[in-house]
This record gives structure tokens, C-alpha cells and sequence, in this order.
């Protein structure tokens, strides 16, 4: 990763409140082409709100999102959070970040293959034949074989989950996002995600992912951020990290996670 | 013609007291028609029919108990017993002898064809493509679908006659063809009927008009049809008929 | 019981002419009560406080009084107005309320409408929060939300509830029969039965083509659901 | 007015007939005799299959005619008379006892069979088992299916007009056609249902809250 | 337990069909008063429809029943169970045998007194007054306090199955039975209703328990019956035949439900 290598995600000091409860108080971070970004934190650190408002699915109350190099234009509401300026452009920039969330959100009422050529079809504007031809391509990568026809709710967990990614790559983001997207899967299934997963770092994809799964921090991802009420209390390159922490608060969670 | 058709006539004297032992008689009236049957603006039954009925009742020492029915429903409901006898205005017909049997008539009025005053008029043939309101299952029905229909007219069949003028009103139809004197008092002494008049000859075509008006009842109650019969001729005698009739007309309503 | 009646060329001619208008009434009726409904579900679910509050005082006026006093108001009601008399004869569209068809069609339609749009806007608001975010997440804007995710769901998870209203609305055109002028098959039956004092066979047989067509649409709701709602099927492995 | 009282009168002796028969075709479909499911299902099925106004002008000219006739062949020569009025409230209970059963039917399904089991594990008889375990805890599942049926009823009461029962509808359109001003008096007969099915509304909203005691959330 | 106590349930070769699936093959036993009897085997082994034939909640198809020395009259139904000839004297019985279900089953329309009361007061005509003592009674007895007013949806699992356990008591029946009264709960809630169980045992109550818990098995009933595939495998004193089972069946049961 040299100096070189252009900048895909951005994030500038990020603020955000519920109420009184002020659950990002300034985060920052960057990410590379070909970083994979780790993030990890006990619940409530405030993981998946920072990912949520990168993307604005949650209104941020101060900070500054580059994606690519093209800044997300905010202007504050009458209740003192930012939203878009234009609608336009976080739409454009919205699908270049691609997220995969936890509960998969597949459309329940499309088929595997309509999910995934939904976006470049009719945002991208991809003519149908090459869009299904993606589709089969990124249906292939993740490992899945003859289910494009299924509607999601018969498909196992973590085939859905294989289709959201799927879904997500064929966007051909410049980022994706991921908020612990093995959580809500059974033991067994966690490995088939994350295997897909470590095969999307080895093609130097930029991936930002909100995990519990230190082994995948470890191995897969070459930065880590550990977020602690808001605020990163300690990042670094992974195995260091994760090996000798410097704060109390990461050695007591890890101390908690390993066991 | 019947001036003094505007001007509300009372309502029909009560029953004399000794009548609540009387036998019941329940009658049939379809209270739409001016002014035959229909009901004053405090909800009462009243009318020329309701009138002669009570006269009736009296004459035969029966009491009258009134039952409002829709006139398409007329002779369904006398055959399945809801009531008696049905004193509303209905004429003696052929097709209607087949089901049920009539007193002697009570009186008899023509019908008559009503368009827009100034409509030129020389038979069935002027009303071409004209829309005619008439009652459903009435006597005009008959007539206007077996004459004018034939001569390019449209025949539009409603439940009431009010209903009629309602959409004569409304410019949904040009005309219709009636009893004359209920015509006349419901609609075109009125101000929304002020444009429109009779043409052509009085309807009295025993074919469709039948014998006149009279009280219907179920075969087989013979009885009870001398009985009615004797009725009519005692207040037709007695001048009882002569007085209710001064209430409503200015003329013979008898007829002939 | 007399049943030869029935079988005459003419009554059966006219109850002929019943079942098409009857079945023209319906479609029409479904036709422009389905357009207005997907507008109104839209207006319930909007984010504007004022489109919601009038789609739903229609909804609820419309829902809270019955059918038939809708079909008099606009039949003999609308036809009272001065402002509509004078436009009556010449002015499109106030031309089209001297038709009978018309007038019931529109009652029909507005009456549809308002039921359908609750049930629409019901199934817009259960959407799944999840695949609103998935589509937001991808860069959809507002209308497209709606046109791709929300309403292609929510219509298909509307169809068993749909069903049931359009076989309500098949009987509810029976209540045209009360507008003069139009034979629908009610009015064929109610013809026949007092031309000949047949009120049993005269209704019964109405009723009988009734409980055909409702089996039909019975019928075809039935496949629609199994083709438009494989996705809420249970897995079959 | 009095058209008003007649309108709520033929409503709520409507209802009447409808839960009775609601019940009794409910109970029918889950007795699981034979002949009982297939008349219950019979009645449903066509009941819900032909107009309302249909089964109305069937029931009221032809029930009492068929009535009529099928006494004098059994050589009886009663007079029948169904007068307007019950025509109207027994054929609108009749339908709707139809579509009653079906509410109280899922009602019935809905609460769980340990309830009544319990109660026969405990020697209490079907019938003491039904009124006092099943009865009470139906009225809970039952009542939004019953507040729709309800609403539909109210409404459905205007067809009796056209059977010459002189209710809202009724008055409305004979003082509309005697003034010649059908507007408003129809506008006004609107006015009336739109109140009644508003305060039914209110009252069904609060007996549902009276009745989801005892069950779902934890009152805090 | 000498041979003069008096037996109060007597269960003679009671045999159970569903279908062409025999389900109970010949199974009796009998209680004399104060027998607390275990029934432990495997899921699907008969141990629920055992217990709901003895009040005939099931129809079996052979077999005799005697409560408290009077026998259950039977009679054979068209399709070959037997139902009950006298529906009172069904009922009857039915009130002297009391049924702790597995997943209560209070009747949610009531309140616990309510519950309580409801068969007492209008089965066996107690008076109001004495039937509402009685009632508050047997919840001090297991250990309930203040909660007479509230609807079983409001209590706990623990204590809901503990009401329906006063509910029993408080008809006074000549046996209880209990089918698995504790496995629809939490395991902090276990204990609670073992406790209340014991405590019965203690007071010389009649008991059948259909149960999972090993331990009280072992350490409150007097008898232990394994059944096996609608048959009675092994039976015994409790320590004994958990001890050293002889049965090879029972043996690999046992090891599989103490792992
Ligand atoms: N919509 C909301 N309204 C109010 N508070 C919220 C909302 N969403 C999140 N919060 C609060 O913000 C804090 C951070 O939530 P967030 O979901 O980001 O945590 P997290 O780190 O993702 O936790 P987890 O690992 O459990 O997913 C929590 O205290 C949560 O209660
Ligand atoms: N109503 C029924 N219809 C058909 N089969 C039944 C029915 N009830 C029980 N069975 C079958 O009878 C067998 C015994 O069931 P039972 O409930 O008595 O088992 P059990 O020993 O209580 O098991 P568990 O420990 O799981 O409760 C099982 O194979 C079950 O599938
Ligand atoms: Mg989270
Ligand atoms: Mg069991």
C-alpha cells in the first residue's frame, strides 16, 4: 500500500446525538484503496451508527464524508443535523458504497437474480443482458449455484447473506460496508460469509466491516479500529493491536470476547 | 284542472272508536303518488285511496290498518298475505286478473303523455329518441312500451313515480306518461313542472288501461269482493264518495 | 316453482344483458377505483401532514356510510345542484352524470377506492424497514423507493385481501340495480320477477350466476396468489 | 328521526340473529360431524357467494311466498307474514351470522387447546367448558373481525329501504323526491351512519382495550 | 408404605393407537397414597399420552383405570377407543384427579384467584368465602404472595406453573399428575417449582411425574418407571435403577441425559 494509492472513504470528524445521548463525539477515518477496516467495540460503542452515517441512513450533527475524492455536501436541518444539500448527489455516491447489513435486507418479493441486477439496471443504467451477466459472475464468486430463481425467504442464512454481498458487488462500489454481517447466522453458516469475505480482500477490494469475529480482524483486515463510547480509543494494524493493546478498555473487551 | 289539489286536505278522520274491535282489514298503499296516496310533511298517510279505503272500512265495520309497500313489490306481497287488499290506485287489467281479483272500479282517471310544452306533436312518432320516465309494472309501462318504444321513444322504468320527476328535473329524461290528475298535482302545478303540458289525446285504451281503478285481493276471497262492492255502492249512495271526492277534484273522478 | 319461464329466449336475453352490464360495472369500476386507490395510498402514506388528513377524512367518510347513499347522492343528489344543472347539457365531464352508467359506475369507483387504498397503505406501511434501507443504501431516490420496493410488496402482499373486495365489489353492483335505467343482473332479475310474479326463480337464478362468477374470481385470485406470492411461501425443502 | 331509530333498531336485532347463528355455524364447523361441517360450510360458501340484496328481495318476496306454498301443500292454511321488518332483520342476521361464523370460528382456533384441557382435566362438562373458558377469551380474538362485521352491518341496514322499511335511506329518499332536494336529505341520511359507525368505532375500541387484559404486554 | 395403605390409582394394560402407530403397548402401574412415581424415557416415548389417557384426555384403545378404588367405565367407540359411558362419573373422577401441564395452561381471562377458585367453587360447590381461604392457602403453600389480582400473563413461568400447582391442590385431588412441569421454563425458574414439588412429597401427596429432571427423580420419588417405546422398560425403587440400570436401553438413556 503505497502513498500512492487514491483514497476511496473519508470520514472527518463524525458527531452524532440521539436526544441527549451523544453517541459519536468526533470519529475519524480513511480508508484506502484495498483497505480492509476493521471495527470493533462492545455494544452501543456506537459501530453501526458510524456506518449508518457514512452512508447517511443516519443524519450525523457535525463531520464531513469524502467518498473517491468528492465531498458529500451537507447542510444542517432545523433540528441541527446535516442532511444532503442534494438529493442527486447522495444518490450518485450512495452507489458507490455498497453496505451489507446484518439482517441481510434482501426484497423479499424479487428473486435472487432481480435483487442483485435491480441497482444496475435501473440506477446504473446497465443494459439488462450485461447486468444479468454480472450477476451470474458475482453469484459464482460468492459461491452460490443455482438458486438465482429462489425468492430469498427459501434460501438458509447464509445464502442470503451470499446474495447481499453478491448484490452489493455488483455495484462495483469504490467501498463496501459491512455492519456484522455473521451475526445473525448460525454457528455453521458464519464461515461460508466469511470466507467469501477473505477471497474479496485477496482481490484488494476496500471494505470497511463492524465485526465480533477477531479471528477475521486478525487475519483478513490491515487496519483496526476499536470504538469505545464514541470515541476510537485505539487503532492500529491488527495483530499488534489485538496482541498487546495499550488501553485498559480494549484488553478488558478483548479479555471478554476471547474468552 | 284540480285547483284544488294544491290546497292539503286533511288527513282522513280517525277510525270511529268501537272500530278497535273491529275485524282488521290490512291494506296495501304505495304512498308516492300524489294525490292518490302520500304522506303530509308530518309523515302522515293520506290521499284520495287512503280516504275512499277508510270510507270503506267504516261502511263494512272493519278496521283499517295501512301497509306501505313499494309498487313493484305490489301483488308479490298481497299474494304472499302481507296484507289483504291493495287500495292504491292500481288498474283492472287482464294480466293482473290472472293473478289476483278486482272489485268493481272505484274511480277512473285517463293517463296522459307529458313532454316539454311546445313539442310538436302528431302521434307516438314525435317522441323519437326521447326519454320516457315511467312507474315499473304500472299500466303506462305497458302502454309506453308496446306503443311508444315501437316509435323510437326510450322507455326508462323507474320504482317511483316521484323518482321520475326527480330525473325530469334533472334533464336525465324528457318526459312521461302518467296518470293525469296524479301528473298534474305532482308535478306540473309545480314550479320545476311549469315547462312541460300534456300532449296528445287522453290515454284510455282498455288495453293497457284496463277498466279503471280497483281494489285488488287474492282470487279465491270472494267474500270479501261482494263485501268490498257493496261498500262502494253504499258510499257512491250515501254521498260519503261525493265528499271525500269535492276534497281533492273539481271534477267527476268516477267517470263514466 | 315454474322454471320455463326462465328458460324464454327473451328472459334469457335479458338476464344476458344483466350479466354484462353487471360484469362492465365491475371491471370499470375496479379499473378507476384501483388508479384512485394506489393515488390515495400514496397520499396516506406521504410524508405531507395535509395529503394524509384529506385521503384519510375520504377514506373514512366513504368507509363509515353505505354504498347505496352514495349511489343516490351522486344519482339524484348531484343532479339537485344548481351549480352541475348549469353545466349539465353542455360542459364535459358534467354531461356524463345525466348517464345512469355512468353515475353508478362512479359511485362504485370511489367507494372501491377508498377500501382498497386502506388496504394498500396498510401493506405500504408494514414494509419491511430493512429493505428500505437496502434500497436507500444503494442510491434509490424517494420514488423510486416507492415505484421498485414498496409498492411492487406491498400490492402483491394486498392480493388475498384484494381478492375478498373484489368479489364485495361484484356484489355490490348489485346496488345499481337501484339506479333506474340500468339492467344489471339484479334489475334483470327484479324485471323478470315482476313481469311474471316469480320472485323465487327470478332470484334464485340470479343468484346462481352470482356464485358462479364469484367462484371464477375465487378462482383466479387463487392462481394469482400462487404466482405473485411465491416468495411468502413456506420452503418446500 | 324516527328513521334513525328504526336504522340502529334493524342493526342491532340484525346482530342479534348474526351472532346467534355466527355461533352455532362456528361451533357446526368444528364439531367435526360430518353433516354439521358440510351445512355450516355450505352456508358460508353461498351466503358470501350472492349479493346481499339478492338474498334480501329472495328472502323477503320469495321466503314468504315459498313459505306459503310449502304450508299448503303440507295442507296448512296459516297465514305467514313476514313483514318488512323481519324480512329485513332476518336476512341481514342471516348473512351476517354468516361471515360471524367465520370470525368466531378463527376466534375459537385462535385460543389454545390447553385452555379448554384444563378445563376437562378438571371434570368441567363441554358446555360449562364453552361459557365459562372459551366464551370469555373468544371475545378477545373475535373482536376485530366483529367490529368490521359490525360497521359492514350498520351500512348493509340501508338495503331494508328498498324493501320499503322506513329507515334513513328510506326517509331520506322520499323527502328528497317530495321536496325535490334529494341532496341534502341524503347528505344528512350520510351524516347519520357516518355517526353511528363513528361511535361504534369508539365504543369496540374501548371494549378491546377492556378485554386485552389479562393478556399480551406486561403492564408496567 | 406398608401393603394396607390404600391404592388410589390403579392403570391396567393400557394400550394407545394414532393411526397405524402404537404408541402405548400394554402399560400399567398403580399408586398407593403417598407414592410419588417418576416417568422418565426418551421424547416420543408414550410418557405424555400415558398420563393424558389416565384422565382420557386421550381415547385409548384397552385398558382399565381405577381412581381411589372406583373404576372408570369404558365403552368402545366406532372407530375401536374407548370413551367414557357416563360422562358425569367422567367428570367425577376427572375432579379427583388433578393435571399440572407442561405449559400451565391458567385460563387467561382470569385472575390467579380467579383460577384457583373457578373449580372448587362451581364443580364442587364450595362456598365462595372458604373456597377463596382455601385459595390463598395454597398460594402461601407454594410460595406465592400478592399476586392473587393479577392475570397469569403478568407472572413469570415460575410462578404461573406455580399457580396452576395451587390450582390443583386446591381441589383437593386424590392423585396429582404432572407432565413435565418444569421444562417449559428457565433454568433459574427450575427450582422454584421443584421446590414446591418436594415440599408435596414431603406432605405425602399422591404424585405421577412425567419428568426430565433426573435429580428429582432420584431424590423425591419413591418409584421409577422408564418407558420405552410405549413399554414399560424398567422399574424400581429410584436410586437403584439409576444407579445400575439393567436395562441396556435405559443405560444409554441415562448417559445421554446426564451428559
Ligand atoms: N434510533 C435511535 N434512537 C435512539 N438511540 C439510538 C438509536 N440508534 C442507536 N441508538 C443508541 O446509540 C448507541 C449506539 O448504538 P449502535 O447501534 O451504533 O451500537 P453498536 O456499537 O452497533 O452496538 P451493537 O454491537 O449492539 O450493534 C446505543 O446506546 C443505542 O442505544
Ligand atoms: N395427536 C397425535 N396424533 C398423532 N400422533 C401423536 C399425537 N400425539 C402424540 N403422537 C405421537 O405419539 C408418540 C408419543 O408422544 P408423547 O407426546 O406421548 O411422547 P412423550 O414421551 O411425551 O415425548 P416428549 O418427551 O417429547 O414430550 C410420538 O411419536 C408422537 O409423535
Ligand atoms: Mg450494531
Ligand atoms: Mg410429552
Amino acid at each position: 500500500m503505497s502513498l500512492a494509492t487514491p483514497t476511496k472513504l473519508e470520514v472527518i470528524d463524525l458527531h452524532k446525538r440521539y436526544g441527549s445521548h451523544e453517541v459519536l463525539k468526533g470519529v475519524s477515518l480513511s480508508a484506502r484503496a484495498g483497505d480492509v477496516i476493521s471495527i470493533i467495540g462492545s455494544s452501543g460503542s456506537g459501530k453501526s451508527t458510524l456506518l449508518r452515517c457514512i452512508n447517511l441512513l443516519e443524519k450525523p450533527h457535525q463531520g464531513r464524508i469524502i467518498v473517491a475524492g468528492e465531498e458529500l455536501h451537507l447542510r444542517p436541518t432545523r433540528s441541527g443535523e446535516l442532511e444532503a444539500a442534494n438529493a442527486q448527489q447522495l444518490q450518485r455516491l450512495r452507489t458507490r458504497l455498497a453496505m451489507v447489513f446484518q439482517s441481510f435486507n434482501l426484497w423479499a418479493h424479487m428473486t435472487v437474480l432481480q435483487n442483485i441486477i435491480e441497482a444496475p439496471l435501473h440506477l446504473l443504467k446497465v443494459p439488462k443482458e450485461q447486468a444479468v451477466q454480472t450477476a451470474r459472475l458475482y453469484l459464482e464468486r460468492v459461491g452460490l449455484h443455482g438458486v438465482e430463481d429462489r425468492y430469498p425467504a427459501h434460501l438458509s442464512g447464509g445464502q442470503q447473506q451470499r446474495v447481499a454481498i453478491a448484490r452489493a458487488l455488483a455495484v462495483e462500489p469504490e467501498v463496501m460496508l459491512f455492519d456484522e454481517p455473521t451475526s445473525a447466522l448460525d454457528p455453521e453458516l458464519v464461515s461460508e460469509v466469511l470466507r467469501v469475505m477473505q477471497q474479496l480482500a485477496l482481490e484488494h477490494r476496500t471494505m470497511v466491516v463492524v465485526t465480533h469475529e477477531m479471528g477475521f480482524a486478525r487475519e483478513v483486515s490491515n487496519h483496526l479500529i476499536f470504538l469505545h463510547q464514541g470515541r476510537i480509543e485505539e487503532q492500529g494494524a491488527p495483530r499488534e493491536v489485538l496482541a498487546s493493546p495499550k488501553s485498559e478498555r480494549l484488553a478488558q473487551f478483548l479479555a471478554g470476547s476471547l474468552k | 284542472q284540480s285547483p284544488a289539489a294544491s290546497a292539503s286536505p286533511p288527513p282522513p278522520a280517525a277510525q270511529p272508536a268501537q272500530a278497535a274491535n273491529w275485524p282488521v282489514l290490512r291494506v296495501a298503499v304505495d304512498a308516492t303518488y300524489k294525490p292518490f296516496t302520500y304522506k303530509t310533511s308530518a309523515g302522515q298517510l293520506t290521499g284520495f285511496d287512503v280516504h275512499i279505503a277508510q270510507a270503506l272500512c267504516n261502511e263494512m265495520r272493519r278496521r283499517c290498518v295501512f301497509v306501505e309497500q313499494v309498487w313493484d313489490g305490489m301483488i308479490p306481497g298481497l299474494l304472499a298475505r302481507k296484507y289483504d287488499v291493495i287500495i292504491s290506485s292500481m288498474s283492472i287489467t287482464d294480466e293482473r286478473r290472472r293473478v289476483v281479483d278486482f272489485t268493481d272500479k272505484y274511480y277512473s282517471t285517463p293517463s296522459g303523455i307529458v313532454v316539454r310544452t311546445g313539442t310538436p306533436f302528431t302521434g307516438p312518432a314525435s317522441l323519437r329518441g326521447m326519454r320516457i320516465g315511467v312507474l315499473k309494472g304500472s299500466t303506462q309501462e305497458r302502454f309506453a312500451m308496446s306503443q311508444l318504444r315501437p316509435a323510437g321513444a326510450i322507455i326508462v322504468p323507474y320504482d317511483a313515480q316521484n323518482q321520475v320527476y326527480l330525473d325530469i328535473q334533472a334533464g336525465r329524461l324528457d318526459g312521461t306518461v302518467a296518470d293525469r290528475v296524479e301528473v298534474t298535482a305532482g308535478f306540473l302545478n309545480r314550479p320545476e313542472g311549469r315547462a312541460f303540458g300534456f300532449v296528445g289525446p287522453e290515454l284510455r285504451d282498455r288495453r293497457y288501461f284496463g277498466d279503471g281503478m280497483g281494489i285488488a285481493l287474492r282470487k279465491g276471497r270472494d267474500e270479501l269482493r261482494t263485501e268490498l262492492n257493496n261498500a262502494i255502492r253504499a258510499i257512491r249512495a250515501n254521498g260519503v264518495y261525493d265528499r271525500i271526492a269535492r276534497l281533492y277534484f273539481d271534477f267527476d273522478i268516477y267517470g263514466d | 316453482m315454474n322454471w320455463d319461464v326462465l328458460l324464454l329466449p327473451e328472459t334469457l336475453a335479458l338476464y344476458a344483458e344483466g350479466l354484462v352490464t353487471t360484469l362492465w360495472l365491475l371491471a370499470g369500476s375496479l379499473l378507476f377505483g384501483g388508479v384512485l386507490a394506489l393515488l390515495l395510498a400514496l397520499a396516506l402514506t406521504s410524508r405531507v401532514a395535509a395529503l394524509r388528513g384529506l385521503a384519510g377524512a375520504y377514506t373514512y367518510c366513504i368507509r363509515g356510510t353505505p354504498l347505496l347513499i352514495q349511489i343516490f347522492l351522486i344519482y339524484y343528489g348531484i343532479a339537485q345542484l344548481e351549480w352541475i344543472q348549469a353545466r349539465w347539457d353542455t360542459v364535459w365531464p358534467w354531461t356524463l352524470f345525466k348517464d345512469a352508467f355512468f353515475c353508478a359506475l362512479l359511485a362504485l369507483a370511489l367507494n372501491n377506492a377508498a377500501y382498497t387504498a386502506e388496504m394498500l397503505a396498510g401493506a405500504m406501511r408494514e414494509t419491511n424497514p430493512g429493505e428500505l434501507e437496502a434500497a436507500q443504501a444503494m442510491g434509490m431516490s424517494r420514488w423510486q423507493i416507492q415505484r421498485r420496493i414498496v409498492l411492487p410488496s406491498a400490492l402483491r402482499r394486498t392480493l388475498p385481501a384484494y381478492g375478498n373486495e373484489v368479489v364485495m365489489m361484484l356484489h355490490s353492483t348489485s346496488l345499481a340495480s337501484t339506479v333506474p335505467a340500468l339492467i344489471d343482473l339484479t334489475a334483470a332479475a327484479s324485471r323478470i320477477y315482476a313481469d311474471f310474479f316469480l320472485p323465487f326463480e327470478a332470484f334464485l337464478f340470479a343468484a346462481a350466476i352470482y356464485l358462479c362468477i364469484t367462484f371464477l374470481l375465487v378462482g383466479v385470485f387463487k392462481g394469482l396468489e400462487w404466482r405473485y406470492l411465491g416468495h411468502l411461501r413456506p420452503r418446500r425443502h | 328521526m324516527s328513521g334513525a331509530q328504526l336504522t340502529l333498531t334493524v342493526s342491532l336485532a340484525s346482530l342479534g340473529v348474526a351472532i346467534a347463528l355466527g355461533l352455532l355455524g362456528a361451533a357446526a364447523k368444528l364439531s367435526q360431524r360430518r353433516p354439521l361441517v358440510a351445512l355450516a360450510g355450505a352456508y358460508t360458501t353461498l351466503v358470501r357467494g350472492v349479493p346481499e340484496l339478492i338474498l334480501l328481495l329472495l328472502v323477503y318476496y320469495g321466503g314468504t311466498i315459498g313459505l306459503i306454498t310449502l304450508l299448503e301443500r303440507l295442507g296448512l292454511e296459516a297465514e305467514v307474514n313476514i313483514n318488512p321488518f323481519m324480512a329485513g332483520v332476518l336476512t341481514i342476521g342471516f348473512i351476517y351470522g354468516a361471515f360471524m361464523t367465520e370470525t368466531f370460528r378463527g376466534a375459537m382456533l385462535a385460543i389454545p387447546k390447553g385452555q379448554a384441557e384444563a378445563a376437562w382435566a378438571f371434570g368441567m362438562s363441554p358446555s360449562r367448558t364453552f361459557f365459562r373458558i372459551t366464551l370469555p377469551q373468544m371475545v378477545r380474538y373475535a373482536l376485530p373481525g366483529f367490529t368490521n362485521n359490525w360497521l359492514v352491518l350498520i351500512k348493509a341496514t340501508a338495503l331494508v329501504s328498498l324493501i320499503g322499511l322506513h329507515d334513513v335511506t328510506f326517509h331520506a329518499m322520499q323527502a328528497g323526491a317530495a321536496t325535490r332536494e334529494p341532496f341534502y336529505f341524503l347528505l344528512l341520511a350520510a351524516a347519520v351512519f357516518l355517526a353511528y359507525t363513528s361511535v361504534s368505532l369508539w365504543a369496540l375500541r374501548a371494549l378491546s382495550r377492556r378485554y386485552a387484559l389479562g393478556s399480551t404486554q406486561v403492564s408496567l
